[in-house]
């Protein structure tokens, strides 16, 4: 029985068995007839030195991060490289013809590899995956440390070995991955990515030992330096030898030379922190003590020069002492003074006591009264002398010197005149006759004329 | 006493005097100035008894007034 | 208290001291500056104390991680 | 304690212990003056005597909880 | 006290020891001088008293409150 | 005693004396002169007197209440 | 005692020695003069020991008032 088909049939059952038969397939070839039509993906053809196949990478491809290896053409296919890739194989039904469609590709040959490494390199620079800032600092004490590595190996025993010295009582959790073959990227991202839940991990150690570029390929895996850079806890690399830098390195926070050194970075010392914490402490606690010595003696200090007062007391006090005794002389002067000048004034005073006034006074006035005596002594004798003197005359010539002779005078009574005719009277007259001595009262008998 | 007495009692006495002396008067008018002259003279005599009197009565109130001062200056 | 404060710790003890030897400082502030050293250097003190030394494998089967111990080679 | 308070203290003491060394006081605001010194300083001393206390506590708490510290620097 | 009084009767004093010293007052004036110089140097002296007093007492009071630290500075 | 009193008697007496002396006055005049002038004279001994004994009374005074001053100028 | 009481006496004083020096004085007016002067001699003398007095009684009290200082010092 002749079966016949159509070629629509035909090519229908092709596409069946070939896409199914190569559902995913890695093949290696050197790339010709690269195109890049604005449609954004490429196209090109695989061959060697006998065969050839057509292949495309979608944009999608390209746009959508790689999840494993390098990502499909995320370094520069250029023509004439030597490529391996990932694909399934497609059959284009309506032409009868049948590609690859790639969505991972590797460079082969150590030219394409380092060609690779240095492109993804330049990228991820001019990206700032390996910029300082973005870099994040790596805690001193971490409590629990991710190491990514092997779990067989001197480079696993190397960091047991430091960490334990270093820091007896710290905490490791081992991610066990690949760290060479195609398997190894895609398993050290994974490992990186679940670290990150874990939770409690505070540093990663990223730990390869030496070998090959090839041999570190993975570590020059971009989605590795992806998965490293989204990291949010920080990342140690110690990856190959001391000289061979990787992708993962310049991505890494920290890049230690050595496994070793990696563990030295992430651990620290527990008996230099003790060292460092104990002098913290004891700095802090004579600094302390330094401070309270310091405020202390200048306490000390003012009290004592608050005693004050009392010196000044003391010196106000002499003074005090000095003006009175001042005002003691000054008084004692002034009164010393007055008491001289009123005994002077006394003195002089006595002097001209009125006594002597009174002795001159009264010898005048003796003179004086005896003056008066005299002078009226004077006046007495004066007027009995005169007196003395008409008397005398006076008795001299008394005509009762006529009587003495033996005459007399008669007078007629009463009336007293002398009768010298005895005619003038009668008889029975009352006369008186005067005699020198004495007188008779005699009566007129008789008259008788001559 | 009226004051001057003595001294016209003098004077007039030696009116008398003087009258008697110049021989003018007759018995009668002698008489009757002598009798006067000698009543002047006795009341002047009496006058100058009684000052007498008088000042030694002074004297001697003054001398009892005055007895003390006089004392010291005798002692 | 994570960890990763023990760092955090250490530099404020570290600034703590600092600022003590700079001698600014009241008395106040040094005493507070004081207890809260003596607390930082006890945390730090705690902090180098607590864990004990603990290492294992992350494992992942199935999508599931198990954490198991890890023989070290050296045991 | 009030924050500064013990500085204040500290700065008035001394300004007052300047003043009355100065010589521009009365004998009344020496004797004041005097008078809030002592109180100054007394009251300076006893703050430093409660920072000293409290110093020894928390010397005497860190030594407790942090026993393996202490005795390291010790011995 | 009165602030300054006391500076007040020093100064008053001093004044009247002055006046005294230039001789121009009379006998009564130097006394009532005198008289009011005794009182106020008594009145002086009184104060002075006082303030010691007051010192011994602060520095009493300073000593009881404050024996701790100083015993510590001696030994 | 009025003032100048005993200089006016004193005066009024030498008048008298100096009248009487000149022998112009009669008898009765002198008499009356003597006699004004015995009392003149007897009131100013009086006066003489009097002050005699004020002196010696103010000068017994003066002694009796100023002995200290005495003495001591004796001394 | 008025204010210059004892000044005004003891030139009043002066003035009565001087103007009985002068012996242009009448006996009453000497005797007067005299007088004034033994009281205004009394008058000082009297003050002056006054002031001795109160001065003494000054100092005295001023003394007994002010014991203690002075044994504080003395001691």
């Amino acid at each position: 029985m002749r079966e016949i088909l159509t070629v629509s049939l035909l090519n229908a059952r092709i596409k069946e068995s070939l896409e199914d038969a190569f559902p995913f397939v890695w093949v290696e070839g050197e790339i010709s007839n690269l195109r890049r039509p604005s449609s954004g993906h490429i196209y090109f053809t695989l061959k060697d030195e006998n065969s050839q196949i057509r292949a495309v990478v979608f944009r999608s491809a390209l746009m959508q991060g790689p999840s494993l290896g390098y990502g499909a053409a995320r370094f520069a296919i250029e023509e004439g490289m030597s490529i391996r890739c990932r694909a399934r194989l497609s059959v284009y039904e309506p032409r009868g013809e049948y590609q690859l469609i790639v969505d991972v590709v590797e460079p082969v040959g150590l030219g394409a590899l380092q060609k690779a490494f240095e492109q993804l390199k330049a990228r991820l620079q001019a990206e700032g995956l390996f910029d300082d800032d973005r870099k994040k600092p790596i805690p001193c004490l971490p409590g629990r440390i991710g190491v990514v590595t092997s779990p067989t190996g001197s480079v696993i025993r190397d960091i047991l070995q430091v960490t334990a010295r270093r820091f007896p009582s710290v905490n490791i959790l081992i991610a066990p991955v690949r760290v060479q073959g195609t398997l190894a990227a895609g398993e050290i991202v994974s490992a990186l990515d679940q670290m990150q839940k874990v939770g409690g991990i505070d540093v990663i150690i990223l730990a390869r030992g030496g070998g090959s570029l090839e041999d570190l390929a993975p570590f020059n895996d971009e989605s590795v330096a992806r998965a490293i850079h989204r990291s949010r806890i920080p990342v140690i690399s110690a990856i190959g030898h001391e000289t061979d830098y990787t992708i993962a390195d310049f991505v890494a926070d920290l890049r230690a030379p050595t496994p070793s050194a990696a563990a030295e970075l992430a651990v620290p010392n527990r008996e230099d922190l003790g060292a460092k914490l104990a002098t913290l402490k004891g700095r802090l606690l004579s600094l302390l003590q330094a401070t309270m010595t310091g405020l202390r003696e200048r306490i000390a200090l003012c009290e004592r020069r608050l005693v004050h007062p009392k010196r000044r007391i003391a010196d106000i006090r002499l003074g005090l002492d000095d003006r009175t005794e001042r005002l003691k002389t000054v008084l004692a002067n002034r009164r010393e003074n007055a008491r001289m000048r009123l005994t002077n004034h006394r003195i002089r005073l006595l002097q001209q006591r009125p006594t002597i006034r009174v002795r001159q006074e009264r010898l005048r006035l003796d003179g004086l009264e005896k003056n008066l005596s005299s002078a009226l002594q004077t006046i007495l004798e004066r007027a009995r002398e005169r007196l003395g003197t008409c008397t005398a005359v006076l008795d001299t010539l008394s005509p009762l010197a006529v009587l003495k002779r033996g005459y007399s005078i008669t007078r007629r009574l009463p009336e007293g005149y002398i009768i010298r005719k005895a005619a003038e009277i009668s008889a029975g007259t009352l006369v008186e006759i005067k005699v020198s001595e004495g007188g008779l009262r005699a009566r007129v008998t008789d008259t008788y004329g001559e | 006493m009226a004051r001057d007495k003595f001294e016209e009692a003098l004077q007039k006495l030696d009116a008398i005097v003087r009258r008697m002396e110049s021989g003018d008067l007759t018995l009668e008018e002698s008489l009757k100035a002598f009798e006067e002259g000698v009543k002047l003279a006795r009341f002047c005599s009496r006058k100058l008894d009684e000052a007498e009197r008088k000042v030694e009565l002074l004297l001697k109130e003054d001398a009892e007034q005055t007895i003390q001062p006089f004392r010291e200056e005798r002692e």
